[in-house]
């Protein structure tokens, strides 16, 4: 066991990685001399070269298109999007090329890239700075899609990511950067594309990932002291979504919360209800609930940020009245 | 508060006006420096002008009151050079009800369509487009307006910046492209950017008139601006491109490791302001002592900004749901009311 | 009454609001001389002269950044975007931009702007030419979206769309152009932002929009004859969403099928399922079932693609099955 | 099949190849546009290259087997140039499964691994970021790999290619952008698309080696390409624009209204096959007759593409499910699988 940030999970994956697989180079926005804007790829640019850790342009469109074009000619492109909210300048190298070139060309070739972003709130970074926007990649075919919680994934699911044959968005959580854990990163870990119950109880499942999770771990607690008893499940990878953790837990318990901080209207919380409604329909004995970021942008202000997304607090009112 | 009633700061170009305005910049952005230090700002992603006064006072000092623009995320000193009131803008970065956008945008957010200010912008490049439509505007009401946009040398890697100047140059739009060249985008120098920093032949090479202007004294950064503004106003769409330095780190808490003490030095030794200060007093213009009085003037109005801005509340809770349609429109649904409907029924 | 097709409404849309409201102005790829990829903006350059009817660059991001522009200084624009597909390249314009600059700047200035587009299957067009991406808009607050399913719709929500406050998307369906209606355009329209119940039955209600509702219709038609009948709701509008009539219907009949050509996965589907799954949840007889296109991109194989995305019979197949 | 055991076509330059590989790319058009009447093609979005033979033949004339490329949506005749067999090209265009993407990709979406077709696009200028990437990789391995970027002049209306081309110059990389411009853009001319038409202008302000060749002679067109390819593979990454005339519509239903019959005259008088067929008869290369055999025997040899394109079959329903990822993965699960199990409590 040693104790270890997520964001030092992050660099050590991209460490590892890097030394086993040569092929693995990293491009983006300051990943290399300024080290990342949140620190992630720091000092890795001494480590492996200005050629495997590239410094590039403010240019979000070509950098995922570029790292297309290296995935499919025999390099592993770890590609940066400083900020998930800059997504909207590459969803066509994204979304028609990256997602679709395997399919289009009869499955000829793929795109093993990982595309590396951050999103949500946490640090007044105002409207185009603070976005979850998780759903869009989720709503793509061809787009793996891993949202770490933990500090142990953040270490394993970036493994994992830099083996797949399909190209895989990874968005980190900048309000988990410091966040510490003891990790044993020598411990089998989680497969691929299976879910974690974080927790069990019989009174309800909160289903959630990413930065959520600790929300729900930490209104289960207040929960808990209440004598409602949750179970939490943290996704861990929302494509592929293991379904079949959360029809389990549902179908034992019977009442479910979907918990996501990107905006209600037609996110992965529509996704998870509407699934657990469709699929759970005779198990349920009330309503799914969604609990989700407000249909609104978000503002610098703190007071109004934090009012914006889901915390513990409604979490635990939620589930309080849902039993009650 | 509109452009035609309220005197533009920097219109009036004479040196000392200049130079009253370049200083009203740097003892604004020292003072949002104190009210991040003071813990009282919303965040810490306040990038300075500071090195680069020039360029938003000589280039405002060539704009008509008509006249609009957009800026990129380090504005404050184009909005102030424009007549922007610190007070408000000051309380805006601090996230406060009394800010120009009421504490939702920000430092990288401030807006007045008073002033023409079309909006400062926190993704890079992402403001630059919009003047292509204020130009389309402008001949379409015959108003006589120029629309500029401001960019930073970093902006030049965005695609969207060429297809706008394309636009621009193709339908020969009363437009102006103004790159503030200090030289980084964030840790990257500029040479590790691109491989031509010439970047006035892009422009050029589009179809747009196109010049690059040391920073350092800013009259000359206002002739080139009066030069391509009229131009623009004329039909003749343009790119000015002003050389300098940023003095210090990217946002407050860039400490610029990637940059050695020598360059910083000789960056910081291009100085705007002490470069006018320099000029007037040997040219017998004002003495030491008269600048030395506008200096503490200043200083002391700025002061105010910081005060007034602490004492301000926070915009009320419920406000999060105003303004992301028309007042006309209902607001949308909270969170908690949809969760009270769905378990209305236990 | 005249007999109209669907283009001709929408040409006739904004030539009589161009006629209106000198501001105005449309924008785009082939609007002018080449009179639009499918003809809905054909001569109106030669009525309203090349100032108001502007051929572009292929430049989607600067149109949709110089339509917002053009809409904070005074003008209306409409910009077109030939393709929904190639909304990847103009989404930072559209979600960043658009979206939020209302909000952000604290409710000063507005952005009255459309942007018409059209996208769906068809036309053996191929993964980067028929696809549905209305849920990419529908998850971005501040953006309005309409999607016409009939003639007069064509033309009524137009030029709605024309005189609201705030950016409205508006998709039109490449597969009805040259559907053919009687209309009769004096009549007063159903208001903006209500669904239109095309059919009433107490068995199953069918939600679905733009040309999904004839499949719908056709669906229902067949079911009918097997003494099976449905309710059609055709939404209309995606935002503002008219969820009073959906659920007033569901409550009604209790069985509630919806039906969208986008994949499934996080798609529209997901947020009506959801909702109605949440909302109404003890009207339910039996789960709400997602009819939606494969979880797949689009293949230009007519074989592929016609078995990609929903038809009359999955409808009428899926409908018999809930209720045998 | 890959690149080093198949004769490149185009590899060989001396004139009577060049033709004979042009000939065969207008002669398969010709009989794409025969598939289309025949309605035996997969949709009406053929965009034919004929006029423009020399750009495509002249440029992979200059490439090397271990060289890439990607293509837009007009690119048939550059994969024919590179070798690719016309059959399973035909078979595409027709969706059908013996295609080379079995009839998933279609006429936009062609591509060849072996061939180093990195992918055709029906996305204006979506496939030019990809030869920024395959540079990276040449550099990486060492292979001396140049990547060519073929798009059209539209595409010069998207910003991603100056955010390419800039990258390509800042690294160096062994790249080529190769700009067909046949003077259209739909009904768009170049002229009312851009105010400065002399596109290798704008490569030139990013750092890039820039000309301009007339694609009337596919010998000089061969020997620019070779100056520039050859650079690349040096690391002096280019853009080459061919200029040419785009001789038909836009796709198979436009009669392009928009532009007049002089003009047209004019353009297809440029033609690079009569124009290189008329300089081998003056020039004693080859006698008409000699030329009149390679002519039908190269039409011949198209005509049986037809035949095998209608011949074979539509791909399998099921095959709707493979390759969306990885075939070591599960396959997307069918709608009607989704619905079987929501229903199954029935
Ligand atoms: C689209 C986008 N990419 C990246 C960023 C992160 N970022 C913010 S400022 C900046 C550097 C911008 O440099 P420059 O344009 O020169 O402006 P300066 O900060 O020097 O004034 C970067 C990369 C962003 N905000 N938006
Ligand atoms: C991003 C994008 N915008 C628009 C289109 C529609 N479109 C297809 S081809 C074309 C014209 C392209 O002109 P050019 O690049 O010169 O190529 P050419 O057709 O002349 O070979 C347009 C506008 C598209 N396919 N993709
Ligand atoms: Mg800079
Ligand atoms: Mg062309």
């Amino acid at each position: 066991m040693v104790e270890m940030t997520y964001r030092e999970a992050l660099r050590k994956a991209l460490a590892d990685a890097m030394t086993e697989n040569p092929d693995i180079v990293l491009l983006g926005e300051e990943v290399g001399r300024y080290g990342g804007a949140y620190g992630v790829t720091r000092d890795l640019i001494k480590e492996f070269g200005e050629h495997r850790v590239i410094d590039t342009p403010i240019s979000e469109a070509a950098i995922v298109g570029a790292a297309v074009g290296a995935a499919m000619t025999g390099l592993r492109p770890v590609a940066e999007l400083m900020y998930v909210d800059f997504i909207g300048m590459t969803m066509d190298q994204l979304a028609n090329q990256a997602a679709k070139i395997r399919y289009m060309f009869g499955g000829q070739i793929g795109v093993p890239m990982v595309l590396r972003t951050q999103g949500g709130t946490g640090r007044s970074a105002g409207a185009q700075h603070s976005q979850s926007l998780e759903a869009f990649v989720m709503h793509t075919p061809g787009l793996r899609l891993a949202m770490p919680a933990t500090v142990a994934d953040a270490y394993h699911l970036l493994r994992q990511a830099l083996v797949r044959p399909d190209p895989v968005v990874f968005i980190e959580h900048k309000a988990l950067y410091t966040m510490k854990e003891d990790v044993d990163l020598d411990a089998e870990p989680l497969p691929w594309g299976k879910a974690a119950v974080r927790r069990s109880g019989d009174d309800v499942v909160i289903v959630t990932y990413s930065r959520q999770v600790h929300h729900a771990m930490a209104a289960a607690a207040t929960l808990a002291q209440q004598g409602v008893e949750a179970t939490v499940i943290d996704l861990r990878t929302l494509n592929p979504l293991d379904f079949e953790t959360v029809r389990g837990c549902v179908e034992k318990v019977g009442r479910a919360i979907v918990v996501s901080e990107g905006v209600m209207t037609a996110g992965v919380g529509a996704e998870l209800s509407a699934r657990i409604s469709e699929e759970c329909f005779d198990f349920l004995h009330d309503p799914v609930v969604r609990v989700a970021g407000e249909d609104i942008p978000i503002s610098v202000s703190p007071a109004l940020e934090a009012g914006s997304v889901p915390g513990p607090a409604l979490i635990v009112e939620t589930a309080l009245r849902m039993l009650a | 508060m509109t452009a035609a009633d309220l005197p533009i700061a920097g219109s009036n170009s004479d040196l000392a006006m200049l130079y009253r305005t370049m200083r009203r910049v740097r003892s604004f952005e020292e003072r949002v420096g104190e009210l991040f230090v003071r813990g009282q700002s919303a965040g810490s992603m306040l990038h300075l002008s500071i090195g680069e006064e020039s360029a938003a006072v000589g280039v405002c000092a060539a704009m008509k009151p008509q006249d609009t623009f957009t800026t990129h995320h380090r504005g404050h000193g184009i909005f102030l050079a424009r007549g922007a009131d610190p007070k408000r803008m000051m309380a805006e970065i601090g996230g406060k009800e009394a800010g120009y956008c009421h504490g939702k945008g920000g430092s990288m957010h401030i807006a007045d369509m008073g002033l023409g200010h079309l909006g400062a912008n926190a993704i890079v490049g992402g403001g630059i487009p919009a003047v292509v439509g204020a130009g389309l505007s402008a001949r379409h009401k015959g108003n006589g307006a120029v629309s500029v946009a401001f960019f930073g040398d970093g902006a030049t890697g965005q695609g969207i910046l060429y297809e706008s100047m394309n636009m621009a140059a193709l339908w020969k739009l009363p437009v102006l492209f103004c790159c503030i060249n200090n030289q980084y985008g964030m840790g990257t120098r500029i040479d590790n950017a691109t491989a031509n920093t010439a970047l006035h032949e892009r422009a050029r090479a589009f179809g747009l008139e196109g010049e690059t202007v040391d920073g350092l004294d800013v009259e000359m950064v206002a002739e080139a601006a009066r030069r391509l503004v009229d131009g623009a106003r004329a039909g003749r769409p343009g790119f000015l491109a002003v050389e300098c330095y940023r003095f210090f780190g990217h946002a407050r808490k860039d400490k610029s490791p990637y940059r050695d003490q020598a360059e910083e030095e000789l960056g910081r030794a291009k100085d705007p302001i002490a470069f006018a200060r320099a000029r007037m007093i040997s040219g017998g213009l004002l003495a030491e002592a008269a600048l030395d009085a506008i200096d503490t003037e200043i200083d002391a109005e700025m002061d105010a900004t910081i005060d007034f801005a602490v004492a301000q509340t926070e915009p009320p809770l419920a406000s999060m749901f105003r303004d992301v349609y028309a007042l006309t429109e209902p607001e949308p649904e909270p969170v908690r009311t949809r969760i009270d409907r769905v378990l209305a029924r236990n």
